[in-house]
């Protein structure tokens, strides 16, 4: 593996993210499932980098599992993406800043489909106009929340507390990448580092002291699929993408996965405790999972935030083993507490997989 | 009771020969299935008894038939055969003679000069002398042309002899030196004592002027009696088998026997009957086109016999029956093959998809074949025929759909082609037709010779002449010159020769042509060869265009669709099928 | 009467046979070579498809045409300008030469597609993946062919089509020679690495010229060379530097994994950087994919927009060696009769 | 000219999705869905680019059309600048229409996502909601979410969400009036249509395959929707 | 091992690196005429059992060339080695006889 190669790529595709003043769009799955990520990425970004995130009480979903699971129209999937962008709009914002990898899919193939089809445009105006009475410009810049951690990880490596790095061996974390599909497959030209070699993560994790693993499944689709893993039926082939991944990955023997996407930490998480109940088999080290992060969770590890104010409580894989190979410490009694210190009890362990 | 030690190697190889003869014999004709062995027993009491023994003198002793293709090597199996039985026939009656009983020690004859000094005290002396001195003159002068045969055999006109194994070779060498040495022998006697013919009392003479005959001449009646010991010993294991197993042979074929596709023991009859003459060889176009040299039937059946039958050599003859048209022993070739072929085809087959319905009766049924389809302007000529004669038939397999079965068959899958046999035979049934007609020869073959129906089958040709001859159609004469090629299916597998000429006749100018009818060359796209490929069957396909280039012509005629699909690669006039040719002169 | 004078601009094929003809017809020719040695891409490639005679044979026939007809062969020659003042041509070196002619030919030729492009192909990531133009240099050099690793490939895949008919990297033109380079290429193979299973991944066998369709067979029969229809769809590196290639076998309606030890890809051809460059410079047209353009892609092949200015070889698009020979003489030919006063433009009758 | 295939030329990921296939498999061949269901996008480019009405008929009925999963992978390769994916779901929106989505067990699960994601959709104005989640739909989800499940509020809160609040921040109530206008938008642009057609040809479906239907989760139609698998979907 | 509902779906890639090749060696081996297959689809046209069925000779050659075997056997079944694949291939395949060894070798290896 040649990185200069890669590098050369990533040159290639680099994206004009805004500096400041961002209209925050939030994601469905992210707050259901990993609400510390969105709490993390405001508090960062906030606190931190001082920056103006506003957000909107009247935002909504954008649609995207309805209108990728089929069951909500083209036409009002857009009508709704215009009434968040009229929302934003009337706050007096221009960039555009979704938590979700697919809304950001979403906006992006909007903007994408006005471009190319005017008549499209005027037409979901005149449907936002008839609904809602609401008028809306373009927004200037669009970027993924990733992007904006990626933008600003140099300035988190200096006031990191911690680095990607073994305290026993003080070799580089190995890390592997995970990009949610609708991040750059779709436009390789609006993600950072392309399609092919996104940089959006791998940046992060060489600022970070990680080492970034490149393994033959790393482009792979989770398994979401959104109508494939919302139906019981279909879960046979959501589980097995990312069964495909984890074999795929495990000779490289990773320390965690980051990923960008609001589902794929969900699911690479959940699987690798339905694939140990269904096979016996787990990933990580010692017969516990392989930890899967958010970007924002890895961005608040290093900045030193209590990993249970990011929310890593709330993962099926255990962090503990890559909390403690970092060398961060946390108190494993306060896990399970409530906002006022006070115990709301212990899951159950699973019967496979080791958890802390 | 006359007696000498030496006599002992001829009676331990007679005892032997006669005991693996009869268990060999009986053990096959115990193993042929009852319906066979009824047949036996009914022969037995009829006229075909006598039909078969004068077929055996005709080609056991005299080779009729090796005569008829080549005189040289018919003379060559003759002096052998005829003369050895007539040489034992001659003695044995000498020697009763002499002794004036009905029977002797059976090796008496043979050894007659050796025990019978004077030769002045029996009635005929002087003749026997001279009859069986002719015949073992008759006898060597054979062994003279085997032995330049083994060594030259374009002085046969042949490309090539059969290769020997080691029990051929045993009885080879002694076959060789029985008749010499009976030479010898009696010579040397005669040099002592003048009891022989002008021929050995003549060499004993000379040999006596140089040669210590007293002590020769015993060994040489040692040495005479060992070489036939051997060769009756080596006999069941060689290709000799053939010289009583023809007998057996043209027996049971008399009494209505036929091997079929499946290998029985009238197969096993048959594989010992091969003479290896060798004719078969340079008959085969994969020797002479595709320069293919170990696969001919003499060669293949030799494999039979020695259980060491190679795949290759059992899928790559195309059974087109040059070799079958031309055996003296009259071998069903074709159907060894085949029978070999099925041990290497395993594996299922599935034709229930087949579900087609007769939708109308006619007296007539129409099946056009697979390769019909190929070449559509035969398919459209028969078509237009019908119309024109007006009659009423059903086109069975208008669609393109369903095989006859021929292919399966061609290729060992005897069990998968009677499935679609089956199939056909019902549907066939169902039609209510009197007469079945073909386009494809190879189709033709199998309808008449594995299905059991109850009409006529025929084929185009023979239809469309019978259409003519009823005046249902006209057919017009031009005056193109043309000559026609006799499919393998159609003329050796099905014996139409007469039809298509007589069809042909009364449309063109018909040259004759070198191999006609019986002696035609395959095209070579035979679906009976499986193992050939592009190159071989190109060989094959140019070498016969080549030999049907002359006369001069302008129209090449063929009556199968697939000879015509290969012939038309290359041919320097224009191919055409008779019903094409038929229907070009009704449209005019 | 003076000598009238040619400029040919390349020393590739076409530029040298070009160039020789003209010379033979009498004509003051100059061929300026922007490297220090003639015979262009030629230089690179061993044998040569379909025949596998060596490249450098044809080199020599081409230099022998050089030296006997006496063309003025300027080497390493790096054109600054290039300009038409009425009717006469005016080229200046970097080196501040001049030279002026009646006429000139363009001969610049073409480059090979930079394969990092496909980037989903790993070409200059992973160190297993080559391009034709690499293994024909390996083939060059008569080293063995080894992994990067140093181990003899037990298993190598060829790629079709790597930047041509793509619109991703806007190449929708097929560069014509790659589909038959990859079988002489999969021959060679078979033949220097014994026992090698090597695939071609194509969506087309394009074997439009003479003998390329029996090559392609002698791929197929004697060297049981495995063909797989369907696009490349990404190459991934395994731990130990082996590919793994994704395509869907098209005909086998399924897509398909496999790892190789080694996976060339087929690069094409596109303008090269002198063609663009000097094009400009002369004020030619060029055609939708980048070549120079002609007048009429049918009658006028090698006549452009510029009367004196004349297209020979891969300059106006993706050729095979013999093309390009008929192309260079077609070309000597339209500028000999211009420059004997010929105006092939009369006979246009059409639009 | 196929009808259907003009209707498909309406919807513009349908114009933007297929331009002229060469058929190289390039996206079968990186297709998730390909390789664990017997589908090959390839060929559905090819069915609809024949313009044959039976086909496109027979397509728009057939399971093939919801193996995908909208992933997209297939749009980054394609070397004509398709999109099965797009093509995917234009196809799905016609069949919705036409009510043919019915006619495969795939397809049928469509009342599934209307009832739940377009239920939360309308309801929350989220896409997911958290309470519909639960381990007894959602096993995989593991003992971690159990134990959310059995604290959801008190787990939110320590991670600073203002679930079921007013004004900003995670799992809020949007507010009604937001509600409103994104039913009034899915009126006015044809969402509330669909959904009332996927109800309205489910039901008719339930009463042919005489399975009780009923609104909600809990009717035998809908749990038969659901969980059902004939498992032939990797069979060739 | 615990029952989610579902089980996790098999791979249905053709995977070169594990694929059994024995048929497809056997048939080279005995039939080389199979390597030079185009894969045009000529015999699949003419194809008589095709009539009937969804028998797909070119393809069911692709598929033992990349040692994907599972459905041959009751494919080729269907064959009635009529023999007009043999004839129409432009590349002179022997495709009778490749059928014949793909049975044989499909027995030979109890496939």
């Amino acid at each position: 593996m040649k990185v200069e190669g890669k590098q050369a790529i990533w040159k290639e595709y680099q994206k004009d993210i805004a500096g400041d003043k961002y209209f925050y769009v939030r994601s469905c799955v992210r707050q259901n499932f990993f609400p510390g990520s969105e709490t993390t990425f405001l508090r960062i970004m906030r606190e931190e980098l001082g920056k103006d995130i506003y957000e909107h009480p009247c935002h909504t979903t954008c649609t995207g599992i309805g209108y990728h699971g089929d069951v909500v129209p083209l036409d009002t999937m857009m009508t709704v993406v215009a009434r968040q962008f009229a929302l934003m709009t009337e706050a007096g914002y221009q960039n555009l800043v979704p938590s979700c990898i697919t809304s950001f899919g979403i906006y992006t193939e909007v903007l994408d489909t006005w471009h190319h089809f005017p008549e499209v445009e005027a037409k979901v105006r005149e449907y936002l106009r008839k609904a809602t009475g609401r008028e809306f410009k373009i927004p200037q810049n669009l970027a993924h929340a990733s992007d904006l951690i990626y933008k600003f990880r140099k300035e988190i490596a200096q006031n990191a507390k911690f680095k990607l790095v073994d305290k026993e061996t003080g070799k580089p974390l190995k890390v592997v990448d995970h990009i949610g599909c609708h991040y750059s497959k779709m436009f390789p030209e609006k993600g950072v580092g392309g399609a092919e070699y996104p940089y959006v993560l791998a940046g992060m994790i060489e600022d970070w002291g990680g080492e970034v693993i490149d393994y033959p499944e790393r482009r792979h689709c989770c398994g979401f699929g959104f109508r494939q893993y919302l139906v019981q039926a279909n879960r046979g082939y959501s589980v097995a993408c990312s069964h495909k991944k984890f074999e795929s990955m495990e000779p490289y023997k990773p320390d965690m996965i980051l990923t960008n996407c609001p589902g794929c930490p969900m699911f690479l998480d959940k699987w690798q405790y339905a694939i140990a109940e269904m096979e016996g088999k787990t990933y990580g080290k010692d017969g516990y999972g392989i930890p899967v992060l958010t970007y924002e969770e890895l961005a608040g590890m290093v900045l030193g935030y209590d990993p249970w104010d990011l929310g890593l409580q709330v993962h099926q894989v255990s962090c503990e083993p890559l909390l403690d190979r970092i060398g961060i410490k946390y108190d494993p009694l306060k896990k399970y507490n409530d906002k006022n210190g006070v115990s709301l009890g212990v899951p159950e362990k699973p019967s496979v997989m080791k958890v802390s | 009771m006359n007696y000498d030690p030496f006599v002992l190697p001829l009676c331990i190889g007679v005892i032997i020969l006669a005991a693996t003869l009869a268990y060999k014999y009986l053990y096959w004709i115990l193993t042929l299935s009852n319906a066979d062995k009824f047949k036996i027993l009914k022969g037995l009491f009829s006229f075909r008894f006598f039909k078969a023994c004068k077929e055996v003198f005709l080609e056991s002793l005299v080779h009729r038939k090796v005569f008829k293709v080549n005189p040289l090597l018919g003379y060559m199996h003759m002096s052998f055969a005829l003369g050895w039985l007539l040489l034992i026939l001659g003695g044995t009656v000498e020697s009763k003679i002499h002794s004036h009983r009905p029977f002797n020690a059976p090796y008496e004859p043979v050894f007659f000069k050796f025990f019978n000094h004077d030769i002045s005290m029996y009635p005929w002396a002087d003749e026997f002398q001279l009859l069986m001195d002719v015949l073992l003159l008759f006898v060597l002068s054979g062994l003279v042309l085997a032995i330049i045969k083994r060594i030259y055999s374009r002085f046969f006109g042949m490309k090539k002899t059969t290769k020997l194994r080691l029990g051929d070779r045993a009885a080879l060498m002694t076959l060789w030196l029985i008749f010499p040495l009976r030479f010898l022998s009696e010579s040397f006697t005669s040099g002592i004592y003048h009891n022989g013919g002008f021929l050995t009392d003549g060499a004993g003479r000379m040999f006596a002027t140089f040669l210590p005959l007293h002590n020769l001449s015993y060994i040489s009646w040692w040495a005479y009696s060992f070489a036939l010991g051997i060769f009756f010993l080596a006999l069941p294991y060689s290709r000799y088998m053939h010289i009583f197993t023809e007998v057996i042979l043209i027996f049971l074929r008399n009494f209505g026997i036929r091997n079929c596709k499946v290998y029985n023991s009238f197969s096993a009859v048959e594989v010992h009957s091969c003479s290896r003459c060798g004719i078969c060889i340079d008959k085969c176009q994969l020797l002479t086109s595709a320069r293919i040299r170990d696969t001919q039937s003499v060669y293949f059946l030799q494999d039979v016999r020695n259980n060491t039958v190679r795949e290759d050599k059992a899928y790559d003859c195309m059974l087109c029956g040059r070799c079958q048209e031309f055996c003296p022993v009259g071998i069903n070739l074709n159907n060894i093959r085949i029978s070999k072929r099925f041990d290497f085809t395993p594996g299922n087959k599935n034709f229930e998809y087949i579900s087609q319905k007769i939708e109308k009766t006619a007296p007539v049924i129409y099946f056009a074949g697979c390769m019909t389809h190929l070449t559509p302007s035969i398919k459209l000529a028969m078509e237009g025929i019908f119309r024109a004669s007006e009659t009423d038939y059903i086109f069975l397999d208008k669609d393109g759909t369903i095989c006859c079965g021929r292919p399966l068959m061609m290729a060992g899958e005897i069990l998968k082609a009677h499935q679609l046999i089956e199939k056909n035979s019902k549907l066939i049934k169902d039609s209510g037709a009197k007469t079945l007609v073909t386009s494809c020869p190879i189709c033709l073959k199998v309808f008449k010779e594995d299905y059991l129906l109850n009409i006529e089958v025929i084929h185009h040709t023979q239809f469309i002449l019978r259409l003519a001859e009823e005046g249902k159609i006209t057919l017009n004469k031009s005056d193109l010159k043309a000559v026609y090629h006799d499919p393998c299916e159609l003329g050796r597998g099905c014996n139409v020769y007469k039809e298509p000429r007589q069809l042909l006749n009364k449309l063109v100018d018909l040259q004759s042509i070198k191999n006609e009818a019986e002696y035609s060359l395959c095209c070579g796209s035979s679906l009976g060869g499986l193992q050939l490929n592009s190159v071989q069957r190109d060989h094959i396909r140019i070498d016969t265009l080549a030999a049907l280039q002359k006369p001069e012509h302008d129209l090449l005629v063929t009556a199968c669709p697939l000879c015509k699909k290969t012939l038309s690669k290359g041919a320097d006039s224009e191919v055409k099928d008779i019903a094409e040719v038929v229907w070009m002169g009704m449209k005019g | 009467m003076k000598k009238k004078r040619v400029i040919v601009i390349g020393g590739g094929i076409s530029g040298m046979e070009a160039a020789t003809h003209l010379a033979s017809m009498g004509y003051d020719v100059t061929l300026l070579e922007k490297d220090k040695e003639l015979g262009g891409h030629l230089l690179g490639w061993e044998k040569l498809f379909p025949t596998m005679r060596m490249g450098k044979d044809v080199v020599e026939f081409l230099n022998k045409g050089i030296t006997l007809s006496k063309v003025n062969v300027i080497r390493k020659a790096e054109i600054v300008n290039a300009v038409k003042t009425g009717e006469i041509f005016t080229v200046t070196l970097a080196n501040g030469n001049k030279f002026e002619s009646d006429a000139v030919i363009m001969a610049t030729g073409y480059d090979l597609f930079d394969a990092r492009k496909k980037e989903e192909y790993g070409y200059g990531i992973y160190d297993n993946v080559i391009t034709s133009a690499d293994l024909e240099e390996k083939f060059l050099s008569g080293k063995p062919i080894l992994t990067s690793k140093g181990n003899v490939p037990k298993k190598i895949a060829l790629v079709h089509c790597v930047g041509s008919r793509d619109e991703k990297v806007g190449n929708v033109y097929c560069s014509k020679v790659c589909c038959v380079t990859a079988v002489k290429q999969s021959i060679e193979l078979k033949e220097s690495i014994p026992g090698v299973d090597v695939y071609c991944l194509y969506m087309d066998l394009r074997m439009f010229g003479m003998h390329f369709e029996t090559l392609y067979k002698e791929a197929q029969e004697k060297h049981a060379v495995n063909f797989i229809r369907g696009r490349l769809s990404e190459a991934c590196e395994n731990q130990d530097s082996s590919i793994i290639v994704k395509v869907e076998d098209t005909l086998a309606g399924k897509p398909l994994r496999m790892t190789v030890d080694m996976l060339v890809l087929m690069v094409g051809m596109v303008p090269s950087a002198g063609t663009v460059k000097v094009g400009k410079m002369l004020g030619l047209k060029f055609g939708p994919n980048g070549f120079l353009k002609s007048m009429d892609q049918h009658t006028m092949g090698t006549i452009t927009n510029i009367p004196g200015v004349f297209i020979a070889g891969t300059c106006a698009a993706p050729r095979p060696i013999n093309n390009v020979f008929v192309d260079a003489r077609a070309a000597a030919i339209t500028a000999s009769s211009y420059l004997e006063g010929y105006d092939i433009e009369k006979r246009i009758s059409y639009s | 000219m196929s009808q259907l295939y003009n209707k498909l030329l309406e919807d513009v990921r349908f114009q933007e999705g297929i331009k002229a296939c060469i058929n190289c498999g390039t996206c079968t061949a990186i297709c998730a869905a390909a390789e664990f269901y017997n589908y090959d996008p390839r060929i559905i480019a090819d069915t609809v680019q024949s313009r044959n009405e039976e086909k496109i008929e027979n397509l728009l009925k057939s399971e093939t059309i919801w193996y995908c999963g909208e992933c997209m992978s297939c749009k980054t390769r394609c070397p004509r600048g398709n999109a099965p994916g797009l093509i995917i779901m234009a196809l799905r929106a016609l069949s919705q229409e036409l009510g043919y989505f019915v006619e495969s067990e795939k397809g049928r699960q469509q009342l599934f996502m209307k009832r739940v994601v377009g239920g939360w959709i309308l309801t929350y104005g989220y896409c997911l909601y958290l309470e519909g989640i639960g381990t007894n739909m959602y096993a995989e989800q593991g003992p971690i979410w159990d134990w959310r499940q059995k604290n959801w509020g008190k787990v939110l809160d320590r991670l600073g969400a203002n679930y079921k609040g007013e004004g900003n921040g995670i799992l809020r109530k949007i507010p009604e009036e937001a509600l409103d206008e994104i039913r009034k938008i899915f009126e006015v642009t044809g969402g509330t249509a669909r959904f009332e057609k996927i109800e309205k040809f489910s039901k008719e479906k339930a009463e042919a395959m005489n399975l009780k239907f009923d609104d909600g989760i809990d009717n035998e139609y809908f749990q038969h929707i659901y969980s059902h698998n004939n498992n032939t979907h990797n069979i060739e | 091992m615990k029952d989610f509902g579902f089980t996790i779906n098999k791979d249905r890639q053709i995977d070169m690196d594990t694929a059994d090749m024995r048929v497809a060696e056997y048939v080279k081996t005995h039939e080389p005429s199979f390597n030079i297959c185009i894969a045009c689809g000529t015999c699949t046209a003419t194809c008589s059992a095709g009539i009937f069925t969804d028998m797909n000779l070119r393809k069911l050659f692709t598929l033992v060339k990349r040692g994907e075997i599972a459905n041959t056997r009751t494919e080729i079944a269907k064959c009635m080695l009529c023999g007009k694949c043999s004839l129409a291939c432009p590349r002179g395949v022997n495709t009778r006889n490749v059928i014949v060894k793909i049975n044989q070798a499909l027995i030979k290896f109890s496939l």
